[in-house]
């Protein structure tokens, strides 16, 4: 596996930043419509966590999936597109926010129904193992990450998901960004287990990692990862907080303004910038340089969107089913 | 008369309910520290306390199933499913259980408990803008309405919730802010009975839910145009009650079905199949029904305002009936 | 011809699939260690090997989504629940993720999977012996199957399996053992074609599932009376195909829908919909339907007797028909 | 609580016995139909578990309930009448062997959906809660004990069910009967942490008891009682076996007579009555008198059965709500 760029992924991380403000406007001038749930304040999870991935493995994931799409190194444009309701967007614009994909790049995409997608990414971590062990296809080594949120691990979903892929033994990581909130519900509101990856212990190994530290984040990631590959399901609960309400149109009667400024000294890109700068990987002139640079390629992104033609009305009744009747 | 909006109005019922029998308690998810996701029972928490109103974590079986119980032991719950689209994963517990617990056990337990769930979409796409309205109507050992206007919402919420058996309430996110004259006093609506909202000579158009406000436009466009159709608001789906439907059928001899779900297989089948059947001899024209087209519902603004039904719909429903047109339903 | 039954059919069709293809695997409850709850796939472990065939847990949300992600994935699943009452708890794997995603993702992805699942009843009580058809023809992105006749029971499994779609494959404990001429050959039957099984001049009898044998029954029967029946064996609700249906009915302009279902918001409500409406200007009589009794499942057999439609049920609604009664539906 | 009598014990345990030997027959003559699940060799978790509570504590099981109506001291005429599908049943013969109950005795029913009945558990132990702190009633101070089975533990409505007592510190108890066996699957196929009452273990406090020694089982269900009364919700797994198929239609293809047989030393009414003798509380000639006296009444048991009438037909269209419309 690649040595972690630090600067690289700082980069990263300022990419969807700005993506997430630039949606934010976006959504206000009702250019994009929906729900509307920004990654603010956890691109450390998504960009250290991803980044131990290998090019054949896979990413499922939640509605909350626009760093994760990003960190696996889609596109903007297409996903701004899709935002637009466009057909040049990833799901020529029949998705939304909240359904990002690219089969190509192994990302089986967001999924709206809180806890479902975690069964789907073990049935893909089966199929991987099927492959390799009756089909006889010696280069599926393939590892599932399967991304989603603290109040997804109360459903009954959660729990079969984790359960079976411990039976047969899958490819699997389970990734819980542990942000504290379940839409506005705090955490020791919804559950009595709050350190969650306990919730998995029965059936599986796994740890609570620093979600904001990207560099934590990516090693503690790189042993999960190894350990599904090699051994088994795994269990991983990055801790972090979301900056922006649940969905674009939260008004966050669940929090104060000070409650969510005391939590900035966690914000991860600020982190790392005080990290790459204290290791003089960075300056501040340079930091500067890259948001002008992720600036100007979003206008670029929005201008794409803008400027793509929405869906023809035929394409309402295509795609129903892959093989029309 | 107050005018309010439908959301004020079960806001009345509930708050009425909650006052008046300390065994009524609301569960849900956000209903608490969100401040409840569409507004209905907002301010709640500091009206009634933390015991009588409470979040719930994303298992909506499991608090389907607490509510279930709680009923059984002589409580008064009210569970709020955010939405009909995840209120399936609790499905085992209100098909399963909740309507047919009463029968199983020769009656011995009974389940008074009130299912609100909106219906509803917005650029949500295939998995957040779905009616699962039919699978409640289908199923003995449930009530199922569907309030259309604000009148109605308070006044089946308060039936809903005096009933002693199990009752799926189903609102809509779309008609949450639609406003309508509201007695201050308490009353209720009953469960099982439709209501002619508007007599007519040309046509009977029979919806419930959110059609009802689109039917309503709908009905005042056709009579700017000469064309007098009467509405009839069903207000229940199960049990059916089609005679205010039949009485004004043997009248017109034409009819329109408005419900918002996909067409085939739907509430509005088994409407058009008993206005048929019993209106049989008083038969002018093809009934035609109004619904989703039968798609996934798309994300993109205009795919998805091209198959959802509205009051243009209904509009154009009355005049190919009108016409003598026969509907043909796609399903691919 | 060799005369096999309906579950030796679909053995066949089994078999011939996991032999043709290794991504063909079949997951469920008990289906190995038990050797399958109704038989089916008797003896598939010493065939195909653990792998091919797996015993499932008690999850159904679980395997189902196992089997959604597998087939995504390029593989060819075959998921056995062992009822359909207990497949709702798979439901929002199968409505809200199968049925949705090759649309919700502009079709990126496909679903090549079938869930085998059966109705049935035989005093199990409420919980056990419902019908959920209508739940799955509802639902646009889903192909629904329902074969009657052991022939059809092979021909459609194949094809269910070779489709790139997901297919529900509804079948019966009450029919298993059926017999019917079936080729030995490979063969399928396309979905979404309906089947005239019987031309006649009187009456047209619609049904599909464990209702055709009865309806066979009930022809037959007839037919020494004096009454000419057609039959049509609808096969698949999702699509609907009502051609065939409709041709007989211009002949016959009477109709019988038979459904083994609660009959208010069923399948069946959808085919008199389209019948009255498509045949509008053949109607000679109002249309009748058959169906379950619209009571939660007793257990006493005199009470179960009482209440599941069966020939004579067939027969005294066409001879109803033929008289131009109308049907009054009772609800409670 | 009543210290234990060991002979009374022994005494219901019989009863069970005979009562499953008479459905069987009865089952193989026709008078019983649909499924029939018998309690054969499970006999002293039911009869100590049970023993644990008192009157104003409540019982939820699933449909392998006969045992658990018994031992609860519901009485065998009505409870075979309701086999017979009679008027004078439990449930009037609308519920069947899968669903008795008694509203009187606080025994909220069998349930037929594996796993589901849990919830309504957790519901009605949650409603105790609330008519004591909300509404005031002091005497509300009952347990809800819940019963089911190894194979009931895989789905989500366990989970929902385990994790919800557990947030709400809900007086309840979950008693799993880990008999083996899931229908025809092993626990081993079925499960990868076949020491059941871990999978509760992030949730609440729990153990593994020999639920063939009715003694064991009543002074462990006694401590869970306890806690749950006075703490919050407590789990038990009752190790057993059963010794018929799972249900009285069951060729039973996964085990061979031999496997079966070799648990018959652990067949709990041989090790109590063993355990009596040697105890001098008990001779053999005693054991004799109470099998024979059993046998008695359970011949008049069936004689009420088959002496009462059928539900007279209209009995189908009644009790679907309890306001009709
Ligand atoms: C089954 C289901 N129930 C409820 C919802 C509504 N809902 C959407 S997101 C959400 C909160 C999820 O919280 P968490 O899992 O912590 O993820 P986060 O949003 O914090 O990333 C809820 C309740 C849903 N989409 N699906
Ligand atoms: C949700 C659901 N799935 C499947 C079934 C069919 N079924 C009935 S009992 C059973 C096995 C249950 O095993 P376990 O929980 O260990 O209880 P035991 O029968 O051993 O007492 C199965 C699969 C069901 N009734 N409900
Ligand atoms: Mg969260
Ligand atoms: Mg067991």
């Amino acid at each position: 596996m690649e040595k972690q760029d630090l600067l690289a992924d700082y980069r990263t991380m300022v990419l969807i930043r700005s993506f997430e403000e630039h949606c934010q406007q976006q959504y206000t001038r009702a250019r994009i419509g929906g729900f509307l749930h920004l990654y603010v304040g956890q691109e450390a999870v998504a960009v250290g966590a991803i980044g131990a991935l290998k090019a054949q493995d896979h990413l499922v994931t939640h509605y909350r999936d626009h760093g994760h799409a990003l960190a696996r190194g889609l596109e903007p444009k297409p996903l701004m597109a899709e935002l637009f309701g466009r057909s040049t967007g990833t799901g020529k614009g029949k998705g939304g926010s909240m359904h990002f994909a690219d089969k190509n790049k192994n990302f089986w995409g967001g999924y709206a129904i809180v806890g479902a997608h975690l069964l789907l990414a073990m049935g893909i971590a089966y199929s991987i193992k099927y492959k390799r062990e009756v089909l006889g296809e010696a280069d599926q080594d393939g590892v599932v990450m399967c991304f989603f949120g603290d109040g997804a691990t109360n459903g009954g979903e959660f729990y079969e998901a984790v359960s079976m892929a411990a039976l047969y033994k899958l490819p699997i990581v389970f990734l819980c960004e542990n942000n504290e909130f379940a839409m506005g519900t705090p955490l020791s509101v919804h559950t009595s287990v709050t350190e969650i990856h306990k919730k998995a212990s029965p059936f599986m190994p796994g740890e609570r990692v620093n979600g904001n530290d990207v560099e934590e984040m990516r090693a503690r990631a790189l042993h999960a990862v190894n350990h599904a590959r090699t051994e088994g399901p795994y269990f991983l609960e990055a801790m972090t907080y979301r900056l922006r309400g649940h969905s674009a149109a939260d008004p966050q009667m669940y929090r104060t303004r000070d409650d969510i400024n005391a939590r900035r000294s966690g914000d991860p890109i600020a982190l790392l910038k005080q990290k790459l700068i204290d290791q003089n990987l960075l300056t501040e002139k340079q930091a500067k340089q890259i948001d002008k640079e992720v600036e100007k390629e979003m206008d670029a992104v929005v201008q794409f969107a803008e400027e793509s033609p929405a869906p023809d009305l035929s394409e309402a009744w295509t795609e129903i089913y892959s093989k029309p009747l | 008369m107050p005018v309010i909006t439908y959301s004020e109005a079960l806001r009345q019922a509930l708050r009425e309910a909650m006052t008046n029998d300390p065994r009524v308690f609301i569960i849900g998810e956000d209903v608490v520290h969100y401040d409840s996701a569409y507004g209905v029972t907002k301010g709640f928490l500091k009206e009634f306390g933390p015991e009588r109103i409470k979040d719930m974590p994303i298992a909506e079986a499991g608090y389907a199933g607490l509510g279930i119980g709680a009923a059984m032991n002589g409580l008064r719950p009210v569970v709020e499913m955010m939405t009909t689209n995840f209120a399936i994963l609790a499905l085992d517990m209100i098909i399963n259980h909740a309507a047919k617990l009463h029968y199983m056990f020769g009656g011995q337990f009974t389940c008074p408990i009130v299912f609100r769930m909106p219906n509803g979409y917005g650029q949500l796409s295939a998995t957040h803008s779905q009616a699962f309205d039919n699978y409640y109507a289908y199923m003995p050992g449930l009530k199922v309405v569907v309030p259309g206007t604000p009148y109605d919402a308070k006044g089946l919420m308060k039936a809903a919730i005096e009933d002693p058996d199990p009752v799926i309430f189903i609102e809509h996110t779309g008609i949450y802010n639609i406003k309508g004259e509201v007695p201050e006093e308490s009353y209720t609506v009953p469960i099982g009975k439709s209501n002619l909202l508007r007599d007519g000579k040309d046509v009977t158009i029979v919806g419930y839910g959110r059609m009802i406000p689109y039917c309503q436009q709908a009905v005042e466009t056709l009579a700017s145009e000469g064309i007098d159709a009467a509405l009839v608001d069903l207000r229940t789906i199960r049990p059916l009650d089609m005679e205010p439907v039949l009485e004004s059928f043997r009248k017109t001899n034409r009819a329109v079905i408005a419900t918002e779900e996909w067409t085939s297989v739907g509430v509005g089948s088994e409407i058009a199949a008993r206005l048929y059947t019993e209106g049989f001899d008083h038969l002018d024209a093809p009934i035609w029904r109004v619904g989703f087209d039968e798609v996934p519902m798309p994300y993109a603004k205009n795919l998805e305002a091209h198959v959802v039904p509205n009051a243009d719909s209904v509009i154009q429903a009355v005049k190919n009936v009108l016409a003598g047109k026969t509907q043909k339903i796609r399903q691919q």
